[in-house]
């Protein structure tokens, strides 16, 4: 590997956080999903160039595994939702477009600040693109708070488990694989019971967006 | 898909312009049936566009004017001023059998004339509505391609 | 800056004259280029590459018409809007590191040199006092006046890592580290870029090149009233503006094959490159337009602001990383 | 020095002789007085910047009590060099702007003092004459805005807004001042300096804050802005080209002149909040500058964008040198001074052109002009250049200040702290977007103000104005090109300027030569260059053309796709062409629209009458003045209650303040 691996490193990185703020910037949910699938390739691209710098067949495993869960399974699930209910192809933000990736942005900033003391305890190429795993995580919190489709709640929650694996990847350079596993299937749960949880709603009531759904409360 | 080019048209003399065309559409009182011959002679199938022939928005940018219909009242004043707003040299061209001559709305309530009375007609494309080969076929006697 | 003061003035003059030459030829056929993938993918024959250089020839031979409010901006507009573009070419590191004129050649003088030009053109959009030469003056200013400071700022997230923001300085850096071309911040420059790009030349889905429709113009609607030459210096500005921005994105980001020393056979390996290069990006623009409609007006800011942030985080990922 | 002794003594003869003589020869005699005043006043700041040795003088005879102390040094000498250049400018301007109420007594005595104060103010050298010449010009200014009081209530009203923030920014600047003073053991500014070092660093501070408050009230920086946008407009012609160019200018260097130089440079934040202050003027005064329709009211909040990148720059330098990066922090600060320097000479020279057409065409609305390219080609043809000047085209004045500026903020980013480089970061953002807004506005102040069709009757009469006022905005325009080609002419003595403002003790100036080739960073911009090839190539564009064309031009009717009339009222307007912007910025400008259908009796779906109305108000203004100025209203209405005209009860009220008082001392 040697002279590649940095570059590489950074490139996949580049591209984890570039998914992130894109995922922001779309409206259309179908882009975003795809967005979220680049992501998921971009992630099992680090995990893939991490496990062949350090030798770790573990390590391999789950970026194979990254890539076939996150890459394409957790994605097809959601344009299978996405499919179900072609009422929400877009998305409807709280905050629009501009003023939410300008917050991005400045998030972005924070993680950087916030991340400088981790990185200077072990200055590497890996533990350097530290705040693109933290950013992330912000950005699908950011993502959480502000978009009203469920489906972009799905997607902005699979940010943040991105993000927490990008971190754990760079930092703790070999994470156990069951550990890794019993998360993506977590994950994998979760979609799919959101996925049955959407279409029924949307079944029974006609629309999946969550602020009208509080009205059933009354 | 695309019909193949077939012979090359004899060259208009009116004009020389090696490979590129641009019209200005002025509808003067058309049924709307040579319009849509129009639009798929610029279609996959007929593909006027190869042979370097295009529509354009303003008459400053064309080469000419394709008329369609008769000439009625309302678009006589229109159809002088967008003669007027063509940059010399300059042709006009009729399309279908109202242009040409004025078909069957000739001498109906409201229609001035035929395009012939406004301006002399340089390409004429007879036919109720022409064909699009045929109107494709203009085109490239004035393009030359 | 070593390097710049080896290489003799002739070779540089030659540089600078044969970037112009090739971008103006360049620029137009990458139009056809695109007309023509657009066409295959959509199932038609298409006009040949070289249309585009067939109607600037028939153009010259044309009368030209001037409306009777203009004023003398209507006629100096087209030569200011294709001048400022040559020499924002000229200077330019688009065949060698060492254009004539390459030290003056920031990014900033660039932008503002085309800035210059879109400028020229929405004075002259207003000049014949008709209703759709003002709307696609203001159309063009608005996206003008977000997009450009996105192209500024990308560019100059890659000054960052150059520390100058002299564009040849900015090339010959990239060419002597390639780990800077796989840096987060190119990645994120690279994207914000390219939106910008595909706004500034007028492409889909910002602005329809295609359009015959008045209320959708916004380039189009600009130049409404010009005629003849005055036309074909106005259309070869913009095919140049395109070559110009294809140029530098090619450049700036993937730089090999530039000319670097001062030999003339590296001008000529420059060309190659370049033509390449450029080749590739107007294809794939193409294809990603056949894929794409053409947004709302007001949905175009929301783009732009994405590209604008992009370029925002590219510099600041910039300087936390060098 | 003696010669701006001259010049001062010069204005004052001018005020005098305005005041007495009648009515023709007042304005002529004035206006060449002021004219050799500037003359005078341009010589002796060009000698100080060449390095004259800094001289002093000591007058205990013109103020009572503490006496007068003016020093003319290189950073006060720049900003008596914009105020002569402008003056200069005004003054042949008068010469045939002149009639109606500027031509009152009060207007040629006010003109020369208002120049005489504000050739004074930067090179007070103690606390008592800084205040005396800074309420000079306050004063002056703002009784030069109401000249015009009887003919319009916007100039009553602009005064009003004028003088109230203006004597409260005063008050802030005093109140700092005397912090000083009181402090370092004297007034003048020499033993202030000197005991700088020595001040407990909550004073020091207290005082920057206060003295900030006031000085970037004066530059016009957002929130403390609420005045320009009123009395830069209202005012007469000449006086708003001196504040916009010269006045506002002095805020700058107050900031630099207590912050930089007395105080030795203080802290990291005093800068940053200045920088911060800088972006936000710089966005909001773009914004709202594409909104106006009011051409000087578009000018007005185009100087607050200026001014917003000025302080940017300043901010950015003295953040620099207060982190030790000298070389950033001079390139920064020459930057700032440059770009001041051409906002006077193509500010001034916008504004007098924007008083030819409000006196050519009656109106300064733009929605009712249109058409006066033809009808005014000389100020015409200046306003084009001035407009040029400020959207930045390279080669042009204002490109050099904004390059300058850019290496400055990027050469700025290596090794520095945190907050610093996210002050540059911030600054190079601000920097590029007021860029791309300030062209949108300036395409539309010319673009719909000069080319098309006439909207009003008034516009489509106009005629060209008298040779005296295109003579001044020709002059003007001199510097906007003299600086863009050769920037370096001046770059050597804002060096000059720049280090003494900020002590940073520099050896050799930042660029060397006419052009800007930076000594000590990687950066060059040779715009003598940049301009023989934009003329080749335009040469050579041109005799392809007309060789290869082989027609001739036509004048033909513009194309309105085949319609029977068009109509000046088809045309885009001013609020149309803006209208885009206001869309993306809504949550910024909040506009007002209103949309009224007056509808057919017979059918709802035909409409008989139309009502668009769009107005853009000052959000800021809206948001934090309005109430505090109901607040005020609110705490008057409630004293009134308290008086009614009784002497008894205000006797009443007397007396028992005297008891409150006897008890609570007892």
């Amino acid at each position: 590997m040697g002279t590649a691996y940095a570059p590489v490193l950074d490139l996949a990185a580049g591209a984890v956080l570039v998914c992130a703020v894109l995922t922001l910037w779309r409206r259309d949910v179908r882009a975003i999903v795809t967005m979220l699938a680049l992501q998921g390739v971009a992630l099992a691209a680090v995990a893939g160039v991490l496990a062949s710098h350090q030798r770790d067949a573990g390590l391999a495993v789950t970026a194979a595994l990254v890539l076939a869960v996150k890459g394409f399974v957790v994605p097809g699930l959601l344009r299978r939702v996405v499919r179900a209910d072609p009422g929400s192809r877009e998305t409807a933000p709280l905050v629009n477009v501009p003023a939410s990736l300008v917050f991005a942005s400045a998030l972005i900033v924070l993680s950087y600040v916030v991340s400088a003391k981790v990185i200077a305890v072990s200055p590497s190429a890996a533990s350097r693109l530290v705040p693109i795993g933290i950013a992330t995580v912000l950005v699908g919190y950011f993502m959480l708070v502000t978009r009203r489709r469920a489906v972009s709640q799905i997607v902005g929650l699979l940010l943040v488990d991105n993000g927490i694996a990008l971190v754990t990847f760079l930092l703790t350079a070999g994470v156990p694989l069951i550990v890794e596993l019993g998360a993506a299937l977590d994950v994998l749960l979760v979609v799919v019971v959101l996925q049955v949880l959407v279409v029924h709603i949307r079944d029974q009531i006609g629309t999946s967006e969550l602020d009208q759904l509080r009205e059933l409360r009354d | 898909m695309t019909e193949p080019p077939g012979a090359r048209p004899a060259a208009s003399t009116k004009v020389r312009r090696r490979g590129s065309l641009q019209l200005r559409h002025v509808d003067v009182g058309s049924c709307n049936g040579c319009e849509i011959e129009i639009a798929s002679a610029f279609g996959p199938t007929y593909d006027a566009g190869r042979f370097g022939a295009r529509l354009v928005a303003s008459p400053r940018h064309a080469d000419g004017v394709l008329v369609t219909g008769v000439v009625t009242r309302n678009m006589a004043g229109p159809l002088r001023r967008t003669l007027d707003a063509l940059p010399a040299p300059s042709v006009v061209v009729a399309c279908g059998d109202c242009a040409v001559g004025g078909g069957i709305f000739k001498d109906a309530y409201g229609v001035e004339g035929t395009l012939g009375d406004v301006v002399p007609i340089d390409i004429e494309i007879p036919g109720c509505p022409p064909h699009p080969a045929s109107i494709t076929d203009a085109m490239r006697s004035l393009t030359g391609r | 800056m070593i390097a710049v003061a080896t290489s003799p003035i002739a070779y540089r003059v030659a540089a600078s004259l044969l970037q112009v030459a090739v971008v103006l030829v360049l620029g137009p056929l990458l139009l056809g280029l695109m007309s023509k993938t657009r066409a295959r993918a959509e199932g038609r024959r298409g006009a040949p590459v070289v249309q585009p250089l067939r109607d600037l020839r028939k153009l010259m031979g044309k009368e030209r018409l001037r409306s009777e409010h203009t004023s003398l901006v209507f006629v100096v507009a087209p030569f200011v809007v294709l001048a400022t573009t040559v020499v924002a070419i000229a200077i330019a590191p688009l065949i060698t590191t060492h254009p004539a004129l390459g030290t003056s050649a920031d990014v900033l003088v660039v932008v503002f040199l085309l800035l210059t030009a879109s400028v020229a053109l929405a004075l002259a959009g207003l000049d014949a006092g008709t209703a759709f030469g003002g709307m696609g003056s203001s159309r063009s200013m608005t996206i003008g006046a977000l997009a450009e400071p996105a192209l500024l700022v990308a560019v100059i997230a890659l000054s960052v890592q150059a520390s100058t923001s002299n564009l040849p300085d900015i090339v010959a850096g990239t060419l002597a580290h390639p780990a800077w071309s796989s840096s987060p911040t190119r990645l994120l420059a690279l994207v914000a870029l390219m939106i910008v790009v595909i706004a500034e030349t007028g492409r889909l889905p910002i602005d329809n090149p295609d359009t015959h429709l008045e209320l959708t113009m916004i380039h189009e609607a600009m130049i409404l009233e010009y005629s003849g030459p005055d036309l074909a210096l106005v259309t070869l500005g913009a095919a140049a503006r395109l070559g110009l921005l294809f140029a530098l994105v090619a450049n700036l980001f993937f730089p090999w094959g530039i000319g670097s020393q001062g030999s003339y056979l590296g001008l000529a390996l420059g060309v190659a490159a370049l033509v390449a290069k450029m080749c590739l990006i107007a294809v794939g623009v193409a294809v990603m337009e056949v894929h794409t409609a053409k947004v709302r007006l007001f949905r175009v800011p929301e783009l732009l602001a994405g590209g604008f942030v992009l370029a925002v985080l590219a510099v600041v990922t910039g300087l936390v990383t060098r | 020095m003696s010669l701006l002794l001259v010049a001062l003594g010069l204005c004052a003869i001018a005020s005098l002789l305005g005041a007495l003589l009648p009515a023709p020869a007042r304005v002529t005699s004035s206006s060449v007085l002021v004219l050799a005043a500037s003359c005078c006043a341009a010589a002796s700041s060009v000698s100080a910047l060449r390095g004259a040795h800094v001289t002093s003088v000591h007058s205990t005879a013109l103020l009572p009590l503490t006496g007068m102390t003016m020093t003319l040094d290189p950073l006060g000498a720049v900003f008596v060099a914009i105020t002569a250049m402008v003056a200069a400018a005004v003054s042949i301007y008068n010469l045939g702007y002149v009639t109606g109420a500027l031509g009152s007594r009060s207007a040629s005595c006010l003109l020369p003092v208002f120049v005489l104060s504000l050739l004074a103010v930067p090179v007070a050298a103690s606390v008592a004459t800084l205040m005396f010449f800074w309420e000079l010009m306050a004063m002056s200014s703002m009784l030069l805005i109401a000249v015009e009081h009887r003919h319009r209530a916007e100039a009553r009203d602009a005064t009003l807004w004028y003088g109230t923030m203006t004597q409260l920014g005063a008050g802030s600047i005093l109140l700092g001042l005397l912090v000083l003073t009181i402090h370092g053991g004297g007034q003048s500014f020499a033993s202030i300096a000197a005991h700088a070092g020595a001040l407990p660093r909550v004073a020091r501070s207290t005082a920057f804050l206060l003295v900030l408050l006031g000085f970037a009230s004066k530059a016009g920086a957002v929130p403390l802005h609420a005045w320009l946008p009123k009395a830069h407009p209202e005012a007469p012609t000449p006086v708003s080209a001196l504040m916009s160019g010269a006045m506002v200018a002095t805020g700058v260097y107050g900031i630099l002149r207590v912050g930089g130089d007395l105080l030795g440079g203080g802290t990291l934040w005093w800068w940053v909040a200045v920088a911060a202050i800088g972006v936000v003027s710089a966005l909001f005064g773009a914004l709202h500058a594409t909104a106006s329709s009011d051409l000087k009211g578009l000018l007005a909040y185009s100087t607050i964008d200026v001014v917003g990148l000025v302080l940017v720059g300043v901010g950015a330098a003295g953040a620099l040198s207060v982190t030790g990066r000298r070389g950033a922090a001079e390139l920064t600060m020459v930057a700032a001074l440059l770009l001041l320097v051409a906002h006077a000479a193509f500010k001034g020279a916008l504004f007098l052109g924007a008083g030819a057409v409000d006196r050519a065409a009656g109106t300064r609305d733009l929605n009712l002009l249109g058409g006066l390219a033809r009808r005014l080609p000389v100020t015409s043809g200046l306003f084009a250049l001035a407009t040029l000047t400020i959207v930045a085209v390279p080669t042009l004045a204002g490109f050099s200040g904004e390059w300058l500026l850019l290496q400055g903020l990027l050469h700025g980013f290596g090794g520095t702290s945190t907050p610093t480089l996210i002050t540059l970061l911030i600054g190079v953002v601000a920097l590029a977007l007021s860029g791309g807004l300030t062209a949108v506005a300036f395409v539309k102040a010319f673009g719909i103000g000069f080319l098309g069709q006439a909207r009003s009757a008034g516009a489509s009469r106009a005629v060209e104005v008298p040779r005296a006022m295109q003579l001044a905005t020709g002059l003007l325009c001199v510097p906007c090109v003299l600086l863009g080609v050769a920037p370096g002419l001046i770059v050597p003595w804002l060096s000059r300027a720049a280090n003494e403002g900020l002590h940073l003790r520099a050896r050799r100036p930042v660029a060397e030569g006419t052009s800007l080739v930076l000594s000590r960073f990687q950066g060059a911009f040779e715009p003598l260059l940049v301009l023989a090839a934009l003329a080749a190539a335009l040469a050579a564009i041109w005799i392809v053309t007309s060789l290869a064309a082989r027609r001739g031009r036509r004048r033909v009717a513009a194309w309105g796709c085949g319609r029977e009339a068009q109509t000046p009222r088809m045309q885009y307007t001013a609020t149309s062409f803006g209208e885009p912007l206001q869309r993306v910025f809504v949550d910024v400008l909040r506009p007002d629209v209103d949309l009224e259908v007056t509808h057919e009796t017979e059918s709802k779906y035909y409409e008989q009458a139309l009502a668009y109305e769009n107005r853009v108000e000052d959000a800021v203004e809206r948001s934090v003045y309005r109430p505090v100025i109901a607040g005020f209203r609110r705490y008057g209405d409630a004293v009134r209650g308290l008086q009614n005209g009784s002497i008894h009860r205000y006797l009443a009220f007397g007396f028992i303040a005297l008891l409150v008082v006897l008890v609570v001392l007892a």
